[in-house]
């Protein structure tokens, strides 16, 4: 038997066939999946240790960006695989990917959580089914939680994001049936009534396919900035409660500068980021 | 030892608790699941952590779970989990969910591998719905050194744990060549052990490299060789999930009758590994969906 | 960064704990130690576990240790922990003995490093002198599951980590060539850690065998390479322990003069691990005595 | 810098130097070392799972000469060094020893006092300064707690004894000062009143360099066998309570076969087991 790595198991197979659309193969376009890991790259710093669970490709992403460019001693501790400090090569869909494990280490998973919820780590990276004003994520249930209407997958790692300095939320999707006024189970917990950004851990940014939002010293979520071509209208529409404005034209978001695509475009060679919002 | 005579000596008809390992679709040992499919093995508990995939639908989809405890359970990037999602949603069998979280079963298997009656939790829980309406899962406890109040899980030692080494010797001593997901200590944890491997390598093998050996062989009850027995999941270094199929699966399983169906045709249907990957490779190429789940 | 500079910079004059890696007569980072005697560092607390011995001994027979929390300090097959024994027999020095065992020490390590308040304890301790007359180490806590009362250790987050690996690259990615003792968990657990090496590798080297990292960097304050860092114990494949030299301390420990005088010419005397190998080369072997402890 | 192994730091050291005496080279001789280790052998059961701490060289011996005659399927966890199911390549008198990582496998220490504390073996060896006929063993003080006369090393694994099935008792002294009427400490736990051999977890068996001792049914030590050369005056002598003795005349502890002896010298080439006592 041998050790080589078969990435497939037949010809026909391709992890992420079923996401292929024709916009994949135009590799001049600057894709949402460009944009977005870009945006939450920059909101990460130096020195940090960041921590991610299930489908984190885009945060995968954003973190190996940074490292590649204005973080280089940042520390990515990838769930699931439990690789530190991937080299990403290259982007998988998966978190639990072998890929991931061209790495620093290799973590137990337990070791990953006992990271996490033992307050080593400065960002966690979060998602869910339904996310609310105050940041609150929902990865459990919709409807009542006795026979719910969608049941989800659970609560996963969530419970713990506090542990972490911050949390970046991030989304493949952006309407009214995931960004509701208030989720039906709360798996993060977002801001308590009174708090809000700048008090102590809790979500700081939400990055879309539509926008990037962050938090109001309130704790309401706030609009930071539109995705070329998105409007202010596009973003109200699928968004099921108020976002607070920011002062001024609404700007757009930084574009991933022709280094940084470079450097997106080596490490997903497949071109996984075009495809995957 | 073969799937069929490790599964039915091993494993009671009705086992207290199973904890499959593996993380999302990778190293899960699907031809031990399917083959307690095949014999009917009933668990009064699964645990679903800390990402729990096909496994643990497929159990559920058949029946043969009376409560799940849930961390995750879900396809990642692939989408939910139909059958547990059915279970749940309709209400049909009367299966029983306890919400949990991953971080707390890992915490509450670690007590219980160590003894430990019990294992209070750092903050987090508190602020999240999983307390209120109190889960059955979570409890109140007074540290004796500050008291101050904890939420606590109760220890877990599953009576049955099955779990996936790419390589072992005949007595055991596993070695994960990828990730060890959280299997050395869940084997270290449970009562039964059941290591599916896709090779046997020699005891001097194991000797030459003590260190990399990820499970050692006391803890562990039969050694079972399939190959590809991960399939449609991972088996890290050998072979990457079939997505292809994983997709299939959803799709089917997304009805009862889909489900019915994909149990009959891969799981009760095959008799061993091998018409299993036949009946994998003769699949209806056409019968694939093109949409996403 | 050289062992002075890093035990100047991360290492407060009055630091509140200290966990020292390795165990027995093996992987102790005593270069490390030494430097902290030298510049007079003190410690609130040391925790001897799961077994203490050089660096717990000579800290405690230099008077910069408060209290020290007591698994096992000794020296095993050489004999007992001289500079302890004189410092509690005679009471001399006022050092505070919280008598405490290895393994509830070590569950509370990892405690801390979950993030847990305290850890519950198996049973055990109950039936021992540990806990009558109380001591401030254990307390009982009521398990919220059972109302069955055990016994429960604090958590434990040492502010500083002094460990040795054989190997690390410039980012502290370190490697354990044998035994990890406990300190990968410690290096997970701790504030400040910091990490004595044999040799440095290239970051390459790691990713190359990223499965072989022990410790990961992330968790590394700094990286100190000394050759021969932990004599006269042991470094797992580098080389073993110099029990002649360690035969030599002992009787010398044993008394208040004979301390003083191996501290003065082993560890106050050198001001680098040059000068220290030297003068271990140029022992007077005469002096050396011929029976046991 | 080269990774092979160096044993010693240089020509003049040797790990049992001080403890070399005119015996140790007599290489025909049977040796204390050899009948303790064979005493405790033939009381280890295949199948078994055995645990060990510091200074166990001669638990250690006896459990790899089980392995190779009786009980080819019992595990050894070398504590200290992690080491599964060591070949014992050679003997050596560190429970830390790099010698006992030529093994199945290497368990991170806190993982052996995990599988120990969480009740995954069946023996457990200990000893202690002191040790009474209840099988109570004390690693801590002597004397009064606060101002002992002797402070030893600490309970370290001790008070975990009975998470084990049984515990060996193995001393390289027999004397009044270690075999006392009742400890000043309990590190680890003998028979409660009311217990003894039969009732659960507790110390079993008590292997000296003078005898084999185990526990009545009250939980009393009581005499099993005389090593050979060793008469019952010494032993009461140098025991500090009085023991139960067995009905009629006290056997003699059997020697080693030739076989057995053939196996000791081949896993212990230095003969420590000659010189340990």
């Amino acid at each position: 038997m041998s050790d080589d790595y078969k990435p497939v198991l037949r010809p026909g197979s391709d992890p992420l066939v079923f996401f292929k659309y024709p916009g994949a193969d135009d590799a001049s376009a600057i894709a949402k999946g460009h944009i977005m890991a870009a945006a939450m790259s920059r909101a990460l710093h130096d020195g940090e240790v960041v921590v991610m669970g299930a489908n984190s490709m885009l945060p995968l992403a954003a973190a190996r960006l940074a490292q590649l460019t204005h973080a280089p001693d940042l520390t990515i501790l990838a769930g699931a695989s439990g690789g530190v400090n991937t080299l990403v090569e290259p982007l998988a869909p998966s978190s639990g990917d072998y890929a991931n494990l061209v790495a620093e280490a290799v973590l137990q998973f337990p070791e990953v959580l006992m990271m996490q919820m033992g307050g080593r780590t400065d960002v966690f990276f979060a998602g869910g089914l339904q996310i609310d004003r105050r940041g609150n994520c929902n990865l459990a249930t919709i409807g009542p939680h006795d026979r719910p209407e969608l049941r989800g997958p659970g609560s996963a790692g969530l419970p713990w994001s506090k542990a972490s300095r911050r949390t970046i939320l991030c989304t493949t999707a952006h309407t009214k049936r995931l960004f509701v006024p208030k989720v039906d189970f709360v798996s993060a917990p977002g801001w308590p009534d009174g708090q809000g950004q700048g008090d102590g851990p809790g979500p700081s940014l939400v990055v879309t396919p539509l926008a990037v939002m962050d938090f109001s010293p309130e704790g309401n979520m706030r609009l930071v900035s539109l995705h070329l071509g998105v409007t202010l209208e596009d973003v109200k529409d699928n968004t099921g409660f108020t976002l607070i404005m920011p002062p001024g034209e609404v700007p757009v978001t930084p574009e991933p500068t022709p280094a940084e695509l470079q450097l997106m475009r080596a490490f997903d060679p497949d071109g996984l980021l075009a495809i995957v919002v | 030892m073969d799937v069929e005579e490790a599964v039915s000596i091993l494993i009671p008809d009705h086992a207290e608790s199973l904890w499959v390992g593996g993380m999302h679709m990778h190293n899960v040992p699907m031809a031990l699941v399917r083959g307690c499919i095949r014999q009917s093995k009933r668990f009064e508990t699964l645990y679903a952590a800390p990402s729990a995939s096909l496994a643990a639908d497929l159990l559920i989809g058949a029946g043969l779970v009376e409560r799940v405890v849930v961390g995750y359970l879900g396809f990642e990037h692939l989408g939910l989990a139909p059958a547990f999602r059915r279970a749940v949603e309709s209400g049909a069998g009367n299966l029983e969910v306890v919400e949990a979280d991953s971080g707390s079963l890992t915490l509450a298997l670690q007590a219980g591998a160590w003894g430990q009656p019990f294992a209070p939790l750092p903050r987090g829980v508190e602020e999240t719905s999983l307390v209120e309406p109190p889960s059955p899962f979570y409890r109140w406890v007074t540290d004796p050194f500050t008291d101050d109040i904890f939420l606590a899980a109760r220890a877990i030692r599953p009576s049955v744990a099955l779990i996936h080494c790419q390589q072992a010797d005949e007595f055991g001593n596993g070695v994960f060549k990828g990730s060890p997901f959280t299997d050395r200590l869940l084997a270290l944890a449970s009562d039964v052990v059941i290591m599916q491997v896709e090779g046997v390598v020699s005891n001097n093998q194991i000797l030459k490299y003590p260190q990399q050996t990820g499970v050692p062989s006391f803890r562990v009850a039969a050694v079972v060789p399939v190959t590809f027995g991960c399939h449609p999941t991972s088996s890290h270094r050998y072979y990457n999930y079939d997505d292809v199929h994983l997709r299939l699966y959803l799709q089917a399983a997304s009805t009862v009758e889909g489900f019915e169906n994909y149990l009959a045709q891969y799981v009760l249907g095959p008799e061993d590994q091998e018409e299993y990957m036949r009946r994998v490779q003769n699949q209806d190429w056409g019968a694939i969906p093109e949409g996403g789940v």
